[in-house]
């Protein structure tokens, strides 16, 4: 089938110092990935078009993007589930750097103040494993799938308004430690959390939970996250 | 988990948005539905906001809507204010602003309803 | 070197131009309708309280609210104050008590259900101010006085 | 503008391998790592079904066992002692994962939960045993995640898409790296006093792939071209169930669940070909009885690809004729939920890239290029060594898929890799700090990124002749008909000599960008430059091993022989032509035998 695709492209090095859409026509199979689209258009049309990819089977987080309006990763899209006019554009509220690529910083820096890691250093006495029952592990098994592609924090209102706003990513990240019976700093995380710029920056619009390719379901983790803080 | 988190006034309003808006779908419906449904503006005068709060039970109700009502607007506007208004230094002199501005037309309500309608030098 | 933003315009575009689903839209009504009321809601009290400060002025006000594009905007207002009030016990019970229903499904469910609750609620009500209009403002009497 | 920076020890690469390296470094030296990909993105996030470690947390096993299982799946071309010691080092990693905080999924009893998968036997019963260490079907995930996670816990320094593309080496002794950062698109060199190199495998090399599009072979062919020899490239796992045409990977476990292999005729046939295990035979053993079946027109609707069926009642149903049995001893039966909680990353694959729920239909799945057991020779030690006596590299460490240590030989069993990464990936750190503890910063030449100015210029200036996407083509195809599953005499010869005239056109390949700002362009075209050296390296191992062990399959040399050919490769590459010498295996206490599954 015949695809319609408009990417949007930016590089001010190469004086496209204002976005703008190149559009394509390329013949698709129904079962393409949206990347395999843009590989098609990078190898063989424009080498010049950027992008960041590399599993290609949605697991490395990589290639999020908006697709037709919408936060997804371009290797877990097909072709038939978005039709024949197909837009991309680089994730909202994040620097634009070129083209897709967006500057990642902020987002890495959001996700590091959440201390995300385990405060332990308890280890039994035989140097075997900690014992953790399978209903302890599976209370914190949605927010371990994270793969921090961002897609979450860059649909929300409130990170599109305010970038100190840490973003549900972090706090899916804070949330799968806190509630890690191993763990021991689960109130040093609520407590950072405790503010405007973490979980109360959550107006539960939504987005991020619709918006995850690992559907995490982040409004959740976000609501229990506030529930631990004011209990 | 001992709990060692701090209440933070982000908490606690979280937690007032919540239970402040539970009680304003009675207080806020049912003003709502009487004076602006039922009545309705064209038979509201000043001898009717007279008659009514002459009534200390509607007098004392609406003074709980005021309260309530006033309180969650405004600090659902200092949210939302806070969604584009960025760093410390300006956030607290809207806070400031924000709440002079509550205290002022809170006040003002509070002596009229507390005064009463004056129909007499209408 | 990163291209020019602004949060202003971020959020403009993002608010208006993401497809996001049924939670983006009823966020932006929720958000849309507590303002308006917060308006409202302040004139409200300003205007109430001239019974005691300046009880010369009240009638003035009143007329104004009796004017038809006034009283539509009650209509609106009485909207705002269902749709507001409904969606935000739905946000509240949801947080508070049953956050394991923030799903996707259950979440649709929850924005569509309140939505159709409102309208439900907000008919009548409606019906019911506009007849009012139209007798007072148009002297159209209708079912027959 | 070159910048130049100073680290004790410089690793290059992020995944388990690198951070684990890292962690273990940073303790001892002032450690750098350098990643051309986000950390998080790299591909030991894309493992799935276990880490291999003896503990017996359900059922009786003895590193003993996961020692020799390792040397049978190997085809006996595994270093015997590298394999003991990663087998002995095993649970003891495994704990300290945990330790760390990896999520692993758990046994009623609170302990690590373990998993059949491909090779791993009860040495006494023959019988698969519970081995694999997992987190459900993402426990790479889970490792690349918590090791990410302490590293940041450890404030190691890390130099984020920072593209490295030479190995800089003085007298004959490693002493940095160079790299181009790829937001600006200028020139870092990395002066250290020991450099690791834990850049993962080559797998882009083939067709249908598993493997990332970071997957090139940066390591390997940057080693080659600084004269350092790669060894057994000719190994190359084809993991039996990639996702027909696409190649994603559907993991071993979902067979270790009591997934079964189908052909057209609705006939479960890997018990005509491995009549104990059967469809947990090791990988290489699988993927050739699926090419059998497809060549003999039994692949579904005669094409070359076969059903993998994991529907709850397939699965009972052979479990049943296999007389399968829970640990406890009850008969071995499963619902779709347990299913779905054991592989839901797969059971979204299959819906995501087959639109096929696997509880009521199954899956199309053909074998997919996935592991190199080749790569920089090192010895246990994470030290690089670069002759036929094992001769030291001073300062050069590899660790992870890069490296071959060897202790997956011929063929690697799942679950081995990840156990690979950690064990080696934590010596090579503490080696190389232990060495930059001991050592001076040896001097960098006098024009360190001469070399590297060289490459990125012949590219950027050379007109678009040739363009890098269609050799690239060229290259997977030649290589998957070729070099992959079946290899004969002619197949190969022409392969050899299609990428050699691929390297000629190579030569002449332009890019579209000539930028600087994350110019992936002329990245992607010099990776293509690795992946094309690494190719003829493999090409050329493979055609001189006239025997068939493990991986390396021959039409026209069906058997072992281990009078000729117990050894290892050992490629160099010479004013670009291939040269090839052996290296002995050692041997302690497993002699080879005829391998039956
Ligand atoms: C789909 C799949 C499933 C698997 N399942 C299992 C399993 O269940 N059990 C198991 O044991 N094994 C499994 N494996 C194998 C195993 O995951 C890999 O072999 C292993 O993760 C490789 O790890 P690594 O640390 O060597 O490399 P990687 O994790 O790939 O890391 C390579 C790093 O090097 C960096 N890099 C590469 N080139 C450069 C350069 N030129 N400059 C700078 N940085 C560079 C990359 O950015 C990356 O950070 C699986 C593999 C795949 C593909
Ligand atoms: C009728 C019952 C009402 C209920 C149940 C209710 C509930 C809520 C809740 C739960 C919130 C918090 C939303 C969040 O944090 O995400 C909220 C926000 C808000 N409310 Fe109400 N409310 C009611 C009436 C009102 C009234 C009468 C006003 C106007 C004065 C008002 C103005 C606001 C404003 C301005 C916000 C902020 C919106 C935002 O952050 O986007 N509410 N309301
Ligand atoms: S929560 Fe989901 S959308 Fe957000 S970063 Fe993690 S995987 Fe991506
Ligand atoms: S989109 Fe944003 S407002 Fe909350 S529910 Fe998600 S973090
Ligand atoms: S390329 Fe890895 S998530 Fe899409």
């Amino acid at each position: 089938m015949l695809v319609y695709l408009r990417i949007f492209r930016y590089n001010p090095e190469a004086g496209r110092n204002k976005p703008t859409f190149d559009t394509y026509n390329i013949q698709a199979d129904p079962d393409d990935r949206v990347l395999d689209l843009l590989e098609h258009v990078k190898s063989y049309v424009d080498g010049s078009l950027s992008y960041r990819r590399s599993c290609a089977h949605g697991v490395c987080g990589s290639d999020a993007m908006r697709i037709n309006g919408q936060n997804a990763l371009a290797c877990k899209v097909l072709v038939k589930d978005v039709g024949r006019e197909i837009t991309v554009e680089p994730l909202l509220g994040l620097p634009v750097l070129k083209d897709m690529i967006v500057d990642m910083e902020p987002f890495f820096a959001s996700y590091r103040k959440v201390m995300p890691f385990m405060v332990n250093d308890d280890i039994p006495e035989d140097g075997r494993e900690r014992l953790q029952s399978p209903e302890e592990r599976a209370r914190f098994d949605d927010t371990t799938k994270c793969i921090l592609c961002a897609a979450c924090t860059t649909s929300c209102p409130s990170f599109w308004a305010d970038d100190e706003y840490v973003g549900p990513a972090a706090i899916v990240n804070a949330h799968r430690f806190i509630f890690d019976s191993r763990d021991h700093a689960g109130d040093e995380r609520l407590n950072i959390l405790n503010d405007r710029e973490g979980a109360f920056g959550c107006r539960t619009a939504f987005n991020c939970t619709s918006a995850c390719p690992r559907e995490i379901h982040v409004t959740r983790a976000i609501a229990e996250v506030k529930q631990a803080i004011v209990a | 988990m001992t709990q060692k988190v701090q209440k933070t006034y982000e908490s606690v309003a979280w937690k007032w948005m919540r239970y402040s808006g539970i009680l304003l779908i009675p207080l806020a419906w049912i003003h709502v539905l009487i004076q602006d449904v039922i009545v309705g503006v064209h038979a509201i005068d000043i001898d009717y906001v007279a008659l009514r709060w002459a009534n200390i039970g509607w007098q004392a109700y609406d003074f709980f809507l005021l309260a309530f009502t006033f309180a969650h607007g405004m600090n659902g506007l200092r949210q939302v204010l806070f969604d584009f208004v960025h760093g410390e230094r300006a956030r607290k002199a809207w806070s400031v602003a924000l709440f002079i501005f509550w205290l002022l037309v809170s006040i003002i309500g509070t002596i009229a309803l507390v005064k009463g309608a004056r129909p007499e030098l209408a | 070197m990163a291209a020019p933003s602004n949060p202003i315009r971020t959020t403009a575009e993002g608010y208006i131009g993401y497809r996001g689903r049924e939670g983006h839209y009823a966020f932006l009504l929720h958000r849309l309708t507590g303002l308006g009321t917060l308006l409202f809601l302040i004139i409200h009290i300003l205007d109430t309280s001239t019974v005691y400060f300046f009880p010369s002025l009240y009638e003035h006000a009143i007329d104004i609210y009796r004017s038809t594009p006034f009283m539509l905007g009650e209509i609106a207002l009485v909207f705002s104050v269902i749709y507001h009030g409904v969606n935000g016990l739905r946000i509240a019970a949801v947080d508070l008590w049953m956050e394991k229903r923030w799903t996707i499904k259950a979440q649709q469910m929850g924005v569509r259900g309140t939505l159709a609750i409102s309208i439900l609620l907000w008919l009548p009500a409606a019906a019911l101010m506009l007849k009012s209009m139209l007798e007072h403002n148009f002297g159209i009497v209708l079912f027959g006085g | 503008m070159t910048q130049h920076h100073q680290h004790e020890v410089v690793i290059v690469g992020a995944g388990g391998a690198g951070l684990m390296a890292a962690l273990y470094a940073s303790k001892g030296a002032d450690t750098a790592v350098i990643s051309k990909l986000y950390p998080t993105r790299s591909h030991t996030g894309a493992a799935q079904g276990g880490i291999g470690a003896a503990l017996g947390n359900l059922e009786d096993d003895h590193v003993d066992w996961h020692t020799f299982d390792t040397v049978k799946g190997s085809d006996y071309l595994g270093d015997q002692d590298a394999i003991a010691f990663m087998c002995e080092q095993a649970p003891q990693v495994v704990y300290e994962l945990e330790h760390m905080g990896l999520p692993f999924s758990r046994t009623k009893e609170g302990r690590i939960a373990q998993r059949r998968f491909g090779g791993h036997t009860n040495n006494d019963t023959h019988q698969p045993v519970t081995r694999a260490c997992y987190a459900a079907d993402r426990t790479g995930h889970m490792i690349l995640q918590t090791l990410y996670q302490q590293c940041i816990k450890n404030k190691v320094h890390f130099y984020d898409e920072f593209h490295v593309l030479d190995l800089l080496v003085n007298d004959g002794v490693a002493n940095g790296v160079v790299a181009v950062a790829l937001a600006t698109g200028e020139l870092h060199v990395f002066h250290a006093k020991s450099v690791v190199f834990a850049t993962g495998g080559h797998g882009r090399v083939w067709e249908v792939t598993s493997n990332a599009y970071a997957y090139t072979g940066d390591g390997v062919a940057i080693a080659l071209r600084k004269g350092i020899p790669a060894q057994d490239l000719e190994f190359f796992q084809f993991h039996p169930t990639g996702i027909r045409k696409m190649g994603i990977l559907i993991t071993e476990g979902v067979r270790g669940e009591g997934g079964v292999l189908i052909n057209n005729e609705g006939e479960r046939f890997m018990d005509r070909y491995a009549p104990t295990v059967k469809d947990l035979a090791s990988r290489d053993v699988v993927s050739r009885s699926m090419y059998l079946e497809m060549r003999d027109g039994k692949g579904i609707n005669g094409k070359r690809y076969l059903y993998l069926d994991m529907r709850p009642e397939t699965v009972n149903k052979y479990a049943e004729l296999d007389g399968r049995k829970t640990p406890d001893g009850k008969p071995y039966r499963v619902t779709a939920e347990q299913l779905l909680s054991k592989v839901p990353d797969i059971i979204d694959f299959a819906r995501t890239y087959l639109h096929v729920d696997p509880m009521a239909e199954p899956m199309a799945v053909q074998p997919t290029a996935h592991y190199a057991m080749g790569g920089i020779p090192t010895n246990a030690r994470g030290e690089v060594v670069i002759d036929a006596k094992n001769t030291v590299m001073p300062g050069f460490y590899a660790a992870g898929e890069v490296a071959c240590v060897s202790v997956h030989g011929a063929n690697r069993l799942g679950t081995n890799s990840l156990l690979d990464l950690v064990v080696f990936g934590k010596e090579a750190g503490l080696r190389a700090t232990e060495y930059a503890q001991g050592a001076d910063y040896k001097d960098l030449e006098a024009d360190p990124t001469a070399y590297t100015r060289e490459q990125v210029d012949r590219l950027l200036s050379n007109p678009r002749e040739e363009k890098a996407a269609l050799i690239a083509e060229e290259m997977k195809s030649e290589m998957f008909d070729n070099v992959g599953v079946y290899r004969t005499e002619t197949g190969m010869q022409a392969a050899e000599k299609k990428i050699e005239e691929l390297r000629a056109r190579y030569l002449k390949v332009g890019v579209d960008d000539h930028g600087k700002l994350f110019n992936t362009d002329l990245l992607n075209a010099w990776e293509l430059g690795c992946l094309l050296d690494v190719a003829q390296a493999t090409a050329a191992s493979a055609v001189a091993r006239k025997e068939s062990r493990g991986a390396h399959a021959r039409e026209d040399f069906p058997t072992r022989d281990d009078e000729t050919w117990m050894k290892h490769t050992l490629a160099w590459m010479r004013e670009g032509a291939i040269q090839l010498d052996y290296k002995a295996v050692t041997k302690t206490k497993y002699e080879p035998m005829e391998r039956v599954y």
